[in-house]
């Protein structure tokens, strides 16, 4: 069922897989195994998607290879049902029942996948306080729950550094999808990148609107590069696919040197054409990897209650594949993440301080 | 003309709908070269059994000779081919299209599936030229008078090449002119070999043109007689299976002080012209007014303006002394307003509606049928009942939808709810269109009740016999103007043809006393 | 189903036991069903009158944004006030976004189908502008105050902590009230007449551009009205949404579903509302995608709208008893 | 940006967008005039989409860079048999148009994911093998001056749409066939007796709509969105329903429509790079082009007259 690349694949050295315990959260688990299998741990644990399935080539994908890796590290069959579960959302009415259903099926965790998950996790946490949560791309101060968020600015920053060492035209598009929070952090990483290496490289910056409309994403991608950009980098989901299309008709039609960044998984793929790929590069985020994380830490150490996991370049969290980048820039890159590993660059994470915010650049 | 020939037999047709019979085990035959009329109430199963001919319907029983031959007419294509043509009583004609696109539709003119206009249009030229059917190959039908429409209707089947034409309640729609020139060409068709079966309620019409006429009554077919020698009365009775008398019976008027009083009307037409320009008439207690004329010169405009319907451009309309000019429908109908719509179906009931909901429709919002905003349904019931009775529409019940009955319930059940209301002015336009002669009596009756009553009374109609019948005085309406008001027992028939035609009272007067050959031919042409 | 490996009974049973067999998801199928009874009646009122509001998604936005944004200006008013008045609130500014549309076709006959089209994208932008801001730092605003909840204790209690609410029981009254209105008001017959016959409603001195505006200011203030009780009821706040509210379009297949009936569409609403929540269920119990669910709802409205072929068959059976005349409608 | 440059970044995304919208209405106004209402354009666009990417991703090794065009074909034949269900329904089976076309925008998205599911395990395709690139028009682009702006480096498909909409035209307005689907839709009753099969001419509508709409569909898959998935539609059927009524369902005004809608939503995003525009807060270029939609339509197009009969049952007479 999976597709080639996904965002979960630099997965950390597995951690011991020989089993632990399981006591505090997980009450009832009759769901799992039915003894047959002898190594594996009763943990058990569930997900539910935001507005999409785990055939998403996105997020939910991602989290659920994530935990399908989990299970197969830890004994079981990595097949659904077999100490993993997910629960399909449609629409955000559904959220709260789904969580609630996994909560009756009896995880010891569940994850909610997005941020549009955080008000019905930290609804359906304070009605079961004996239920551990996890919530990615949000932050939760419940005592039960455990948030895993995203350096996403980190990686961005990286894309900027490509971006600004790659450009040729000296300017550099950057679409988003719905302004917020969420994007507001890629935009802010993706612009401090780009001015760290050059302060005169111009970033345009435009939001969709939507995450959905691949036509409004070609019609500002075609705005950006006839005004001179040459690279640019989406975080707006489908909106996103216009971009490609509007880059390759360009290469195709004799342009040259037209870049585009992918997000959240390595979209390398998108952006073949015949003369090759155009994908600079994809930032990644790590929401399989950090379920992993989450889940071995919980099983060691016990439940990070009300704790906010950012996972960054550090850990893996988030990255950026090394793509069609040159050696100049991926050097530039390699170098740049060593410094915000070791704090020597501090990436801001906001711009966004309220109304008009994203027209303030 | 060999008389013997026959060219259609119609052995034991029978046509079930449902449950119901609306043709009996009917027999027909026509002859070649001859004008057949079918005579019959309405509903008796003259239009179904022209349909069944025409390839419509299906009988469910029967047989059909065409020139001899037995034949089964599955679709109006196979009708087609056996020269068979039906003009519809509700002409099949589409608006938006032009003459030309009508009248080929189906047989175009193409060439690789393209259609050649020109060509065609010089064909229908033609074609109506040769037949004296005149008529613009390029005028949009929604553009043309009614006769116009027809004479495109016959043209359809000519174009067909049909040898058969059947005429479905030709004249309804038309001026005396019309009709007469319509006569003339059935006659110039029949020289020319064609037959015709003509459908008519119109006893005069069938004396007229016909040779043989074929009566049928409730779905069975009575008798095929001899024109000639067979009297009005006589086809009356067979038709309606009871003797039956024609002249409405009224007692002269006594008008009182004017109800209606109309100064410098000025309407304009939806497309902007003027379709009214600058009448001025007074409608008096106590006498039924006639507006006669020929669609399209303003009637149903006036009529509009009068009730609220339509915007005045200028003038003023007085009902019972109140000023009611552009005032909103409602409070001219609360003024003292009773309104017979032209088009009962379209504007004078909700099909879908209940009898009793259609009953109430001018009504419903004020007590005792409505109180405090909420619906009254049992006042509503039993009024509706009171008037079902009254009035004798004929229907399974109150609940039944306004769409189940038959025409001329329908408009009995129009005319009792505005007669009921006692409105110092009634307005009937087109009260009878479309009904039998039963219907058509009590209606009569009715309109000269209220008249009696000293209520004012406006009539319009396009029937020239109705009109002489019901009215008071007279009023002619040629192109948006009243050309002429004359006292109904003063006029003849030929006076008001030339009237509507447009031709000035004073010319009339002249053509009257002057020889009386052939004015009437001119007249029709100038229309 | 059964020729891609699926078995079609066990999907079924997991829906319906999922769904039954617990208080918990009967409500969730509830609550789900009120916010459907909205935009289905919506829907209903203005198809009666003769129009197609495609609109009901941007007007139940519309709703929600002024209810949330009404209660959080004013979250101490006491309950009993805020209440009513956020749901007031939401019902009018639907009501005023159906209007612009009813008013629009009455004076120049712009069609309403385009015009609500487009009002609903506008909506949807709009919503998202306010929220980012006027009523939140980010994409999701506060929780509205306790005050300004629809939640009941006993109702939650009831059904095992769902966020079924009062706005069942407004929809419930609802329902009756828009009987009532269309069988025993004046000026619900008003409206169907128009919807009927404008002429003839014309000639009875009915004002079609009166009944027009009317019929889309209730259609749109029942959206509207749905709108604040999904926004205080079911969610107690408002988030920056990615595509309108599909909610708004189930409106019209509850409708058609219901046959234009309040009761019927009421019954659709708790049907829709039954395999909206138990399809959840059927790729956990049963590993079915629950994309088989929309399907089956397709396939109901569409033998619910061809019920001209059951009729037939119904009076086929009828005309068989009664006599071999080849009669009756044909195939 | 130098005007010529702006007129080729607006002429090309406005048509860009317009593609998919003008084939749906064409198709759209097949039905129609036939009176049959079609909201299921919605729905229908999303089954050649779907088709048109499963026919990309399959027989790209035979076609290779015809394939997308091959694709419209294969999106127009799945589009003209789904429509077979809104024809049989709602002429057939007397079903209400209304209720009929929402069953298939019902069905549709349920189907095609489902099915996408069963080929690709997953709920998207994933990037087509070969997605229609620009076209330059041929000879036309080589004009000078406005060549470039208006023919070169632009979308294929818009130029394919708006031929096809000057064929529409001819087919209605000038074709035997095009006289009785629209007589079919003013007067069905008329054109029965003169022989005129009224069902056939209605399936003949619906049909083409479902081609024309399933060509919009595989349009919208392979030009913009380079994949299939349940937001490769995404409303885009409605918008071509509105193009549809606003042309006032004739094929040029459609194509009009459509081509406005395309510019409309091409000046709120190139007009930040317009200077006036450029200060205009963005939530106003978000919502312009639907604000314009209805200010021209109130303004300017005024009342759009429909087809006569449509929407009704038509019922043979026997
Ligand atoms: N399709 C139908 N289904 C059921 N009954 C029908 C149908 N068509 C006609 N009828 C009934 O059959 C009877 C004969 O109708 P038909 O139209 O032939 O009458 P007609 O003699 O032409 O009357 P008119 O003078 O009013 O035109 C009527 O009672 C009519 O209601
Ligand atoms: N298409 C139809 N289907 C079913 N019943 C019909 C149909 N058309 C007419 N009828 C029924 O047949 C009856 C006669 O209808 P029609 O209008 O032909 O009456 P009619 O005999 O011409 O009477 P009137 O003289 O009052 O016009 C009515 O009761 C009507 O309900
Ligand atoms: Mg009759
Ligand atoms: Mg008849």
């Amino acid at each position: 069922a999976c597709q080639g690349q996904d965002a979960g694949d630099p997965t950390p050295e597995d951690p011991d897989t020989e089993d632990t315990t399981v006591d505090e959260g997980g009450e009832d688990t009759e769901t799992d195994d039915n003894g047959d299998v002898t190594e594996t741990t009763d943990f058990s644990i569930g997900m539910i998607t935001d507005e999409g399935g785990v055939d998403d080539r996105s997020f939910n994908q991602s989290a659920w290879e994530g935990m399908m890796q989990w299970a197969e590290d830890n004994g079981y069959s990595g097949e659904r049902g077999d100490g993993i579960e997910y629960y399909q959302s449609n629409d955000s009415a559904d959220f709260v029942p789904n969580l609630n259903q996994a909560v009756a099926n009896g995880h010891d965790i569940i994850y909610g996948i997005g941020f549009l998950l955080e008000d019905s996790v930290n609804d359906v946490a304070d009605q079961n306080p004996d239920q551990w949560f996890g919530l990615v791309d949000a932050i939760s101060d419940r005592e039960n729950v455990v948030s895993l968020t995203f350096r996403d600015h980190e990686a961005a920053f990286l894309a900027g550094v490509a971006a600004a060492h790659t450009t040729e035209t000296g300017q550099v598009g950057f679409i988003g999808g719905i302004a917020g929070e969420v994007i507001d952090r890629f935009q802010t990483g993706f612009e401090a990148g780009v001015a760290h290496v050059d302060e005169s490289i111009e970033v345009d910056v435009q939001y969709a609107e939507s995450f959905s409309d691949a036509g409004i994403g070609q019609q500002i991608a075609a705005g950006m590069f006839t005004n001179g950009a040459d690279i640019i980098y989406h975080a707006a989901g489908a909106v996103g696919n216009g971009v490609f299309t509007e880059a390759r008709n360009r290469l195709e039609a004799g342009e040259e040197g037209l870049w585009v960044i992918g997000v959240d998984r390595d979209q390398e793929e998108e952006g073949n054409w015949e003369g090759g790929n155009f994908t600079l590069t994809s930032t990644l985020k790590g929401v399989g990897t950090s379920i992993i994380l989450a889940t071995d830490q919980t099983i060691e150490e016990g439940f990070p209650g009300a704790e906010n996991i950012a996972y960054g370049l550090e850990d893996e969290g988030v990255d950026l594949v090394r793509g069609n980048m040159s050696d100049e820039a991926w050097e530039a890159v390699e170098e740049a993440r060593q410094q915000i590993i070791d704090g020597e660059i501090e990436v801001p994470e906001f711009t966004y301080s309220g109304p008009e915010a994203e027209e303030s650049e | 003309m060999s008389q013997t020939q026959k060219v259609i037999e119609m052995k034991g047709i029978t046509k079930m709908f449902g449950d119901f019979k609306a043709n009996d085990n009917i027999h027909l035959e026509v002859r070649k070269g001859e004008i057949h009329a079918l005579l019959g109430e309405n509903g008796a199963g003259k239009s179904t059994l022209m349909n069944i001919l025409s390839g419509l319907l299906e009988p469910t029983s029967g047989e059909i000779k065409v020139n001899g031959e037995t034949v089964s007419i599955d679709s109006p294509d196979t009708a087609n081919r056996l020269g068979i043509g039906m003009v519809h009583q509700h002409f099949m004609l589409v608006d938006k299209f032009t003459v030309t696109e009508n009248i080929m539709l189906g047989k175009e003119k193409h060439r690789f599936g393209f259609i050649d206009q020109k060509d065609a249009e010089k064909d229908v030229q033609k074609l109506s030229d040769q037949y004296g059917l005149s008529v613009d190959p390029k005028a949009r039908i929604e553009s043309i008078t009614v006769g116009m429409q027809q004479r495109a209707e016959i043209l359809k089947t000519l174009y067909r090449g049909a040898d058969i034409l059947i005429f479905d309640e030709p004249t309804g729609v038309l001026t005396p002119q019309e009709i007469e020139e319509l006569m003339g060409i059935m006659k110039k068709l029949v020289s020319e070999g064609k037959s015709i079966i003509l459908i008519t309620h119109k006893l005069d019409e069938i004396k007229q043109v016909a040779d043989r006429c074929t009566v049928i009554r409730r779905g069975k077919s009575i008798d095929t007689v001899d024109v000639q020698t067979t009297s009005q009365q006589e086809l009356a009775d067979m038709m309606v299976g009871r003797s039956v008398s024609f002249k409405v019976e009224k007692g002269a008027s006594q008008p009182k002080e004017p109800v209606l009083s109309i100064k410098d009307l000025v309407v304009k037409e939806a497309r902007g012209y003027d379709a009214v320009k600058g009448i001025n008439l007074e409608v008096k207690a106590g006498e039924v007014l006639g507006i006669a004329g020929v669609d399209g010169n303003g009637q149903s405009e006036l009529i509009q303006a009068i009730t609220g319907l339509a915007k005045v451009d200028s003038g003023t309309i007085t009902l019972d002394g109140k000023d009611i000019t552009n005032m909103k429908p409602r409070k001219i109908t609360e003024t003292g307003l009773g309104h017979i719509p032209e088009d009962r179906q379209k504007f004078g009931l909700i099909l879908p509606m209940t009898l009793e909901e259609n009953m109430t429709l001018q009504s419903y919002y004020h007590e005792p049928f409505s109180k405090n905003g909420f619906l009254q349904h049992k006042e509503i019931k039993q009024y509706s009942k009171k008037l079902i009775e009254e009035f004798d529409v004929r229907t399974t019940s109150e609940e039944a939808p306004a769409a189940s009955l038959s025409g001329g319930n329908q408009q009995k059940a129009i005319i009792a709810r505005e007669i009921d209301r006692d409105p110092s002015l009634l307005i009937a336009a087109q009260p009878t269109r479309g009904l039998d002669v039963g219907a058509i009596e009590y209606i009569h009756k009715r309109l000269i009740e209220q008249r009696d009553n000293g209520k004012a009374v406006m009539l319009m109609s396009y029937e020239l016999d109705e009109i002489m019948n019901v009215s008071d005085r007279i009023a002619v309406m040629y192109d948006g103007n009243i050309i002429a008001i004359v006292n109904a027992d003063e006029t003849s028939e030929k006076e008001l043809g030339l009237l509507m035609a447009g031709v000035s009272p004073d010319r009339v007067q002249e053509e009257l006393s002057g020889s009386n050959g052939k004015e009437r031919q001119t007249v029709a042409k100038s229309k | 189903m059964l020729a891609f490996g699926y078995n079609p009974i066990t999907a079924y049973e997991a829906m319906i036991m999922g769904v039954f067999g617990s208080p918990y998801f009967f409500g969730e199928a509830l609550r789900q069903a009120t916010i459907l009874t909205f935009s289905g009646l919506g829907f209903a009122i203005a198809f009666k009158a003769g129009f197609f509001n495609i609109g009901i998604s941007g007007q139940l936005l519309a709703g929600w944004v002024s209810a949330i944004w009404f209660a959080l200006a004013f979250p101490d008013l006491p309950r009993l006030i805020l209440v009513p008045a956020t749901l007031i609130i939401g019902m009018v500014f639907g009501a005023i976004w159906a209007g612009i549309a009813g008013a629009l076709r009455a004076y120049f006959g712009t069609s309403e189908v385009i015009v609500t089209i487009m009002l609903n994208y506008t909506a949807l932008h709009t919503t998202n502008y306010i929220i980012r801001n006027f009523l939140a730092v980010g994409n999701t605003t506060e929780r509205v105050s306790e005050n300004a909840s629809l939640r009941i204790d006993w109702l939650t209690n009831l059904t095992a902590g769902s966020r079924l609410n009062l706005g069942f029981f407004i929809a419930i009254a609802v329902v009756v009230l828009y009987w009532v209105f269309m069988t025993h008001m004046t000026s619900g017959f008003e409206v169907r007449a128009v919807g009927l016959n404008p002429n003839a409603s014309t000639y009875a001195g009915m004002s079609a551009e009166k009944n027009i505006i009317l019929s889309m200011l209730i259609s749109g203030g029942l959206a509207g009205l749905g709108g604040a009780i999904h926004g205080i009821g079911t969610f107690g706040n408002l988030f920056t949404q990615n595509a309108l509210p599909n909610i708004g379009f189930n409106g019209i297949a509850v409708a058609l579903l219901g046959l234009g009936n309040p009761f019927g569409t009421f019954l659709a609403s708790i049907l829709f509302g039954i395999l909206d929540v138990g399809s959840g269920f059927m790729p956990n119990r049963a590993g079915v995608p629950d994309e088989m669910a929309s399907i089956v709802i397709a396939a109901i409205i569409f033998f619910v709208g061809a019920n001209y072929v059951i009729r037939l068959l119904i009076d086929k059976v009828k005309t068989n008893k009664k006599s071999d005349l080849e009669g009756g409608e044909e195939a | 940006m130098n005007l010529p440059t702006l007129l080729q970044l607006i002429v090309s995304s406005s048509l860009m967008y317009a593609a998919p919208l003008i084939f749906t209405a064409l198709g759209g106004t097949f039905s129609e005039r036939s009176g049959v209402v079609n909201i299921g354009l919605e729905g229908i666009m999303v089954m050649g989409a779907f088709m048109s990417a499963i026919f990309n991703l399959e027989f790209y090794g035979t076609f290779g860079n015809m394939t997308p065009w091959l694709g419209l074909l294969a999106g127009g034949v799945i589009g003209l048999l789904f429509s077979l269900l809104h024809g049989v329904a709602s002429i057939h089976l007397r079903a209400d148009h209304i209720v009929s076309g929402t069953v298939i925008n019902l069905a549709a998205p349920a189907l095609a994911v489902f099915l996408t599911r069963a080929f690709y395990g997953a709920a998207q395709t994933g990037p087509l093998a070969r997605s229609f690139g620009f076209s330059n028009i041929p000879l036309l682009h080589r004009i000078p001056v406005i060549g470039p702006i208006l023919f070169g480096n632009t979308s294929g498909p818009a130029f394919l749409g708006i031929l096809t909409a000057i064929i529409a035209w001819f087919i209605l307005y000038k074709s035997r066939f095009g006289l009785r689907l629209r007589s079919v839709g003013e007067h069905p009753h008329a054109a029965e007796t003169l022989g005129i099969n009224v069902y056939m001419m209605k399936y003949a509508g619906v049909m083409i709509s479902g081609f024309l709409g399933g060509i919009g569909g595989a349009i919208q898959a392979q030009a913009i969105h380079n994949e299939f998935g349940i937001l490769t539609v995404a409303g885009q059927g409605f918008i071509a329903m509105a193009a549809m009524i606003f042309g006032k369902w004739n094929p040029l005004g459609a194509m009009g429509a459509a081509i406005f809608f395309g510019f409309a939503q091409s000046l709120a995003r190139v007009g930040n790079y317009i200077p006036i525009i450029q200060d205009v807060p963005s939530v106003w270029l978000q919502v312009l082009p639907y604000l314009l939609t209805i200010i021209i339509l109130v303004g300017v197009v005024g009342r759009s007259e429909a087809p006569k009969d449509l929407g009704n049952t038509f019922i043979k007479s026997k």
